[in-house]
């Protein structure tokens, strides 16, 4: 008795993973299209500097995490999963910072020998 | 002597923990294992020869038909060593030998030895055989595309080997594919040799993702019942862990391959800076070469233990199952696989500490690099620690298992040398390099290629591989190839640059031509071994002694199989079901030196030790 | 492919669950199809092939001494004789996150085995797509036209072409190589495969409304790629 | 049996070749002992673990012989041993570890009085070019050279003028002096190395790189091309000399100045655009 009780129960909660409200897929629909809009203002008002780098950052990851968990549903899925598909990512993190690094120096190189007074 | 050990009664054999979710308490039944969660796998059957042998859905066929392909490939890389070393032992001796074709062979034998050979060997080969054996699979998860993975492997060999008979030959930029000289004129193979070359690898990394996702997926989600993560072979961690790294690896070599196309044929600028070439400034401007070094050792280094992990993986089970004893520390092992993977990542710079980029890279990539030598060393201690106290056959399997040990310390050693910045300075570009590779990335994995040989042929054809042939072909291969590398280092101390056609007329370089001299009968000798092996299967094959079922006694669920060879769908009616990991060997109490994984606790209650 | 059964346990949420996912037999993804598995480690070894791209790019861009043309202006459509800056750029990302809407809708559908709602919107998604591939022509026409070309343009640097064709080219690939599974799907579904468990044409094996998630989840994925990019390349 | 003792006698053998090898390191002839203690350092803790490993397998090999009638402990695992194991392993490493990065830490700042020494890289050769009175070399432009200017120097840097041009694939060296070898090339990767000062780096094109070394021996060395670049890369070989300060203050005295340099095509009337290698 018992264990049809879980079964029951399991079963509820698989369809809910499958299945969510149509309501929820509405509202990030309209999410993303507000934050693109905001992020093409960035480029309209012509924010320049830290802003526009921090702007255009935020409503990137904001963006890309919506679709990512409801879209791709991965706010549902099991953290099994969840830590799969994003522990790699540290090892793109640590060669994008490194890359940062890189290509500064590789600048300051070029400004230093090749330019008449640069650097 | 005395045999008896003071065994420690609280160690209990691994037998089923129950698992259940719901509650975490313990079963009453120590025989309990889960039901199935996924249903039973709906398998295609060739009908015909075609179906049946060439466009083959059964992994176990394609891991064979994947493992002849690199072996052929191996063969070609093993004849052009042999030019090399005839021309480094004898310079001038062959006359046909030029530096341009000294050049190639050299390119076309790191890149076939390192991608198209043994990659393509551990994961393609024994990954398709045992992956689905080991975890009690009917079949790989995907049975078409693992079939396309083979043939888009294929067409990436016939590419590759294409190359030969193009106009101006094969590339001969280095297995590194260095860009500038890569695409320019000065450069072997800069016309359609390198674009072979580059075609041929992205063929590559697009068959391999196909084979990876199901290597990977068949592991996490095609276990059978009662196998659990800590439970599969080791064999099994290697090759999975491997493909994972492929997988996040791969993609940095298709990157690189396709700027590098893009630059050889639009003249885009990626990886090409203002360049005077002939007396002409080229079309090109502003690129940068070392992004390319970087994203092909963002791969390459990876890469080298996509091939190192499935050989850990594969002799810790040979040496497991011929000590008949428990390999040690089997979580420590497991762990100190998937580290060594998950650090890789973040080592890649090492190979370019002298390549010009941010200096202080040094400082992070000296650091990373060294930790790694942590878990390798524990790999390395429990492996020995699993032969102490052990019941060592030795017999041909165990020696190659033994070789590995020696060679893979030697060079694993030779690695901190390379990996600690500042000593790398003087050894890095010189014969130090060579012999570290060689001996850490080529011997050793081959002594495991071998021992994995002998040990499973009788499981892939039935029959046992002549043992005292296999001595032979272990002892000459194993001094032979100590005697080219274990020397090579001091060639290296001297300062010999690499990939040099012709270096004798350097005065402090004169001693190093009897040396050479004698690597080079070395290497002619232990090459020609290899054909013992091939000779000792087709003996084997036609007059061998038939094996039977589990002849090494074994654990693991590939020995348990409906018949032997194995049909296509491995396991008969029924899938087996695991009650404990694969070491069960020398159970105190137990019948057997050994308890198969599919032995349920209540058939060995006698031992006393299995509780649940 | 595998049909999934109920397991009869409860595994627990939040990392106890993840602990016990990982550490219990047969499956470590519970409930999880093996293709939607499969689709998952493709995207993220995907990824990587993005990642390294862009950031190829940042190494290329940042390393330059050549001034980097100014793309709001390079991009700009004249509405009337006025320049708007990254007009085509934002129609496009409205038309790839309207895709990727009713693509989201077609998965629910699916699941509902709401045979009808599913095909109109896959098809729905794959014409969205394949306006998304002829905007993205026109733009490459139109700066070909300008004199962009792959080894040089009239901007700036040279690497500005470069990595524009190859980034946006190698996107505009993978869109287009979902518009035909799209298409393919659109008959799949209306032909009603998935209910009448027809084997498919290469695999020989049966289909489910699960590959619509599946193919969801490449759909998104391209959107999402396309997030990076409009952000790095466009924006920046 | 057999086994054993040919393992045995391959360990053997490889301490006494290390202990009798007639190939080693050339006699070092610059500031860069460190790195040879550091090798020698590594040679020994590691050469020292691979003895004892190699040992105790063979002991292993030896001592624990197949029998039929026997069997092995059964012992999974060994916590505390595993313990001990890994953190002397990282004591090991960490003791390994220290001397590289602070050899590398040395490698990588160059002392303030070093001299710069431009090293220009193409295929197959080398040119060198020194600051002249001001202590500064100028900017150059890969597309700037011609016959009359080698290194393609900026022609409106002030600092350019009076760098010296070295006409010979050989370069003096001051015995005793910090120099800074700033690499460049103009196609390809090089590395411009010389086995008896241990220190290399790569010429990059599109970049110039840099390492320092101090000589401290006189004498003539051969330079090697330590970087694939081509066929002709084994051939690739140029010269140091290093001299005291006399005979180098003699031989500087005897260099051509770029303006001198320019100056003499000039009065040949050769035409200064055209391209100067072939």
């Amino acid at each position: 008795m018992e264990e049809t009780n879980k079964m029951n129960e399991t079963t509820k909660k698989e369809e809910q993973t499958s299945t969510q409200k149509i309501g929820i897929y509405l509202w990030i629909w309209l999410l993303l299209f507000v934050l693109s809009f905001f992020s093409y203002m960035v480029d309209w008002y012509q924010f320049q500097g830290m802003l526009r780098w921090s702007l255009i950052l935020f409503f990137m990851f904001l963006k890309a995490g919506l679709i990512m968990a409801f879209f791709m549903h991965l706010f549902w899925e099991r953290y099994a999963l969840v830590n799969v598909l994003l522990w790699p990512m540290t090892a793109i993190a640590c060669f994008i910072f490194l890359m940062t690094a890189e290509f500064k120096y590789t600048l300051f190189s070029r400004f230093f020998y090749f330019v008449v007074g640069g650097a | 002597m005395s045999d008896e050990y003071d065994n420690n009664k609280s160690y209990q054999a691994q037998s089923s923990e129950v698992i259940d979710g719901s509650t975490g308490s313990v079963n009453p039944d120590i025989d309990y294992v889960r039901p199935a969660e996924v249903g039973e796998q709906d398998l295609y059957h060739g009908h015909s020869f075609i179906e049946k042998w060439v466009f083959c859905q059964d992994a176990k066929v394609i891991g064979v038909q994947y493992f002849l392909t690199a072996v052929f490939t191996g063969i070609v890389g093993l004849i052009l060593s042999w030019l090399m070393r005839l021309q480094l032992g004898f310079p001038g001796l062959a006359g046909f030998m030029t530096a341009e074709h000294y050049y190639q062979f050299v390119t076309m034998h790191g890149m076939i030895m390192v991608v198209y050979f043994l990659t393509a060997l551990f994961l393609g080969g024994f990954g398709n055989y045992l992956i689905p054996l080991m975890v009690g699979a009917r079949d790989m998860v995907f049975p078409y595309v693992n079939m396309l993975s083979f043939w888009m492997f294929f067409v990436a060999v016939a590419v590759l080997m294409a190359s030969f008979f193009v106009p101006g030959g094969p590339t001969g930029a280095g297995w590194t594919l260095y860009p500038p000289q890569t695409i320019l004129e000065g450069t072997p193979g800069s016309g359609m040799g390198i674009l072979l070359m580059l075609i041929s690898l992205s063929l590559f990394v697009i068959g391999f993702t196909m084979g990876g996702l199901n290597y990977m997926i068949t592991i996490l989600q095609a276990r059978t019942r009662g196998m659990t993560l800590m439970r599969m072979p080791l064999t099994v961690w290697g090759i999975f862990t491997a493909t994972v790294l492929a997988m996040l690896a791969f993609p940095a070599l298709l990157v690189s391959a396709i700027m590098m196309t893009l630059d050889k044929v639009l003249q885009t600028s990626f990886f090409m800076p203002t360049i005077l070439k002939a007396g002409e400034v080229l079309e090109y401007g502003g690129g940068s070469p070392i992004l390319f070094q970087h994203l092909f050792w963002f791969f390459g280094h990876p890469e080298v233990y996509i091939v190192a992990l499935p050989a850990f993986g594969i002799v810790s089970d040979l040496i497991s199952v011929h000590a008949r004893k428990n390999i040690f520390g089997y979580r420590m092992m497991v762990w100190a696989i998937v580290g060594i993977g998950g650090l890789s990542f973040f080592v890649w710079a090492h190979h370019m500490y002298v390549s010009g980029m941010n200096p202080w890279f040094g400082f992070f990539f000296a650091t990373t690099t060294l930790i790694i030598a942590v878990p390798t060393a524990m790999k390395v201690y429990n492996w020995i620690l699993t032969l102490w106290r052990g019941n060592i056959r030795i017999n041909t399997v165990m020696l190659w298992c033994l070789g590995f040990i020696v060679t893979f310390v030697n060079g694993g050693i030779t690695g901190i040398f390379l990996g600690n910045v500042s000593v790398d300075v003087p050894l890095s570009d010189t014969y130090f390099v060579i012999a570290h590779f060689h001996m850490v990335m080529g011997i050793a994995p081959l002594m495991v290629i071998m021992g994995a040989v002998y040990h499973w042929f009788p499981l892939v054809a039935g029959k046992m591989l002549h043992e005292g042939l296999g001595k032979w072909h272990f002892w000459i291969t194993f001094l032979g190839a100590y005697s080219i590398y274990f020397p090579m280092h001091y060639l290296g101390f001297i300062g010999v640059p690499r990939r040099y056609f012709e270096m004798y007329d350097s005065p402090y370089m004169t001693s190093a031509v009897g040396m050479n001299e004698f690597i080079s009968i070395a290497a002619f000798i232990v090459g020609a071994a290899q054909f013992i092996l091939v000779f000792n299967i087709i003996k084997t094959l036609k007059t061998g002694k038939k094996a039977e079922q589990n002849p090494w006694k074994a654990n693991s669920l590939e020995w348990y199989t409906s018949t032997v060879p194995p049909e296509h769908g491995n396991f008969g009616e029924r899938l087996p079901v695991v009650h404990r990991w694969p070491y069960d060997f020398s159970v105190p109490g137990a019948k057997d030196d050994f308890i198969p994984q599919t032995t349920a606790p209540s058939e060995v209650i006698h031992t006393e030790v299995e509780k649940t | 492919m595998s049909e999934q059964k109920i397991d009869g346990f409860e595994l627990k949420p939040g990392f106890k669950g993840m602990a016990s996912d990982t550490g219990s037999d047969q499956t470590m993804f519970k409930g999880v199809h093996w293709g939607k598995a499969m689709m998952w480690i493709f995207l993220l070894s995907d990824t990587f092939v993005f990642s390294c791209f862009l950031i190829s790019y940042m190494k290329g861009r940042g390393s330059t001494i050549v001034d980097w043309p100014n793309t709001s202006e390079v991009f700009s459509l004249y509405v009337g004789g006025v320049p708007v800056p990254l007009l085509l750029i934002a129609i496009m990302t409205f038309v790839l996150i309207t895709s990727s809407g009713t693509m989201a809708l077609a998965v629910k559908y699916g699941y509902e085995k709401n045979r009808k709602m599913c095909g109109w919107l896959i098809l729905a998604t794959a014409v969205g797509g394949l306006t998304f591939v002829g905007m993205q022509v026109f733009e490459w026409s139109k700066l070909i036209h300008e004199g962009v070309r792959p080894w040089g343009n009239p901007f700036g640097a040279s690497q500005f072409g470069s990595f524009f064709f190859m980034i946006t080219g190698f996107h505009g690939f993978h869109v287009s190589i979902g518009v035909i599974f799209l298409f393919i799907y659109t008959y799949k579904v209306f032909a009603g495969h998935y209910e009448s468990k027809k084997r498919g044409w290469f695999t020989k094996m049966k289909g489910d409304y699960v590959e619509i998630e599946i193919l969801g989840l490449y759909w998104h994925f391209v959107d999402l790629v396309w997030v990076f990019i409009f952000a790095f390349f466009y924006l920046w | 049996m057999h086994a054993g003792i040919i393992f045995l006698l391959v360990i053997i053998g490889s301490v006494l070749f290390h202990i009798f090898t007639p190939w080693y390191w050339t006699d070092i002839a610059s500031n860069w002992g460190g790195m040879d203690d550091t090798i020698t350092l590594t040679f020994w803790v590691g050469g020292g673990v691979f003895v004892a490993v190699c040992l105790f397998m063979i002991y292993c090999v030896f001592r624990y012989q197949h029998k039929e009638d026997r069997r092995a402990e059964y012992k999974p695992e060994d916590k505390k041993l595993e313990k001990i194991l890994t953190w002397a392993t990282t004591l090991g490493v960490c003791a390994l570890l220290a001397p590289g990065l602070i050899i590398w830490n040395q490698y990588v700042n160059v002392p303030k009085n070093a001299i710069e020494v431009d090293v220009m890289a193409w295929q197959w050769g080398w040119q060198y070019r020194l600051p002249g009175a001001d202590g500064k070399l100028g900017t150059t432009q890969v597309r700037n050279i011609a016959d009359n200017n080698p290194f393609g120097i900026n022609p409106d840097d002030p600092f350019g003028r009076d760098d010296i041009m070295v006409e010979s694939d050989v370069i003096n060296l001051e015995n005793n002096r910090p120099v800074k070898i700033l690499l460049r090339s103009v196609d390809v990767l090089h590395n411009w190395y010389v086995p008896q000062f241990r220190a290399k780096m790569d010429a990059v094109p599109g970049t110039v790189t840099f390492y320092w070394f101090e000589p401290n021996k006189v004498g003539e060395y051969e330079v090697l091309c330590a970087e694939y670049c081509g066929v002709g890369h084994y051939a690739m070989r140029g010269g140091v000399e290093v001299q005291d300060k006399a005979d180098y203050e003699v031989w500087l005295s005897e260099q051509e100045t770029f303006e001198q340099l320019s100056a003499r095509y000039e009065k040949l009337n050769i035409d200064g655009n055209k391209l100067a290698k072939k």
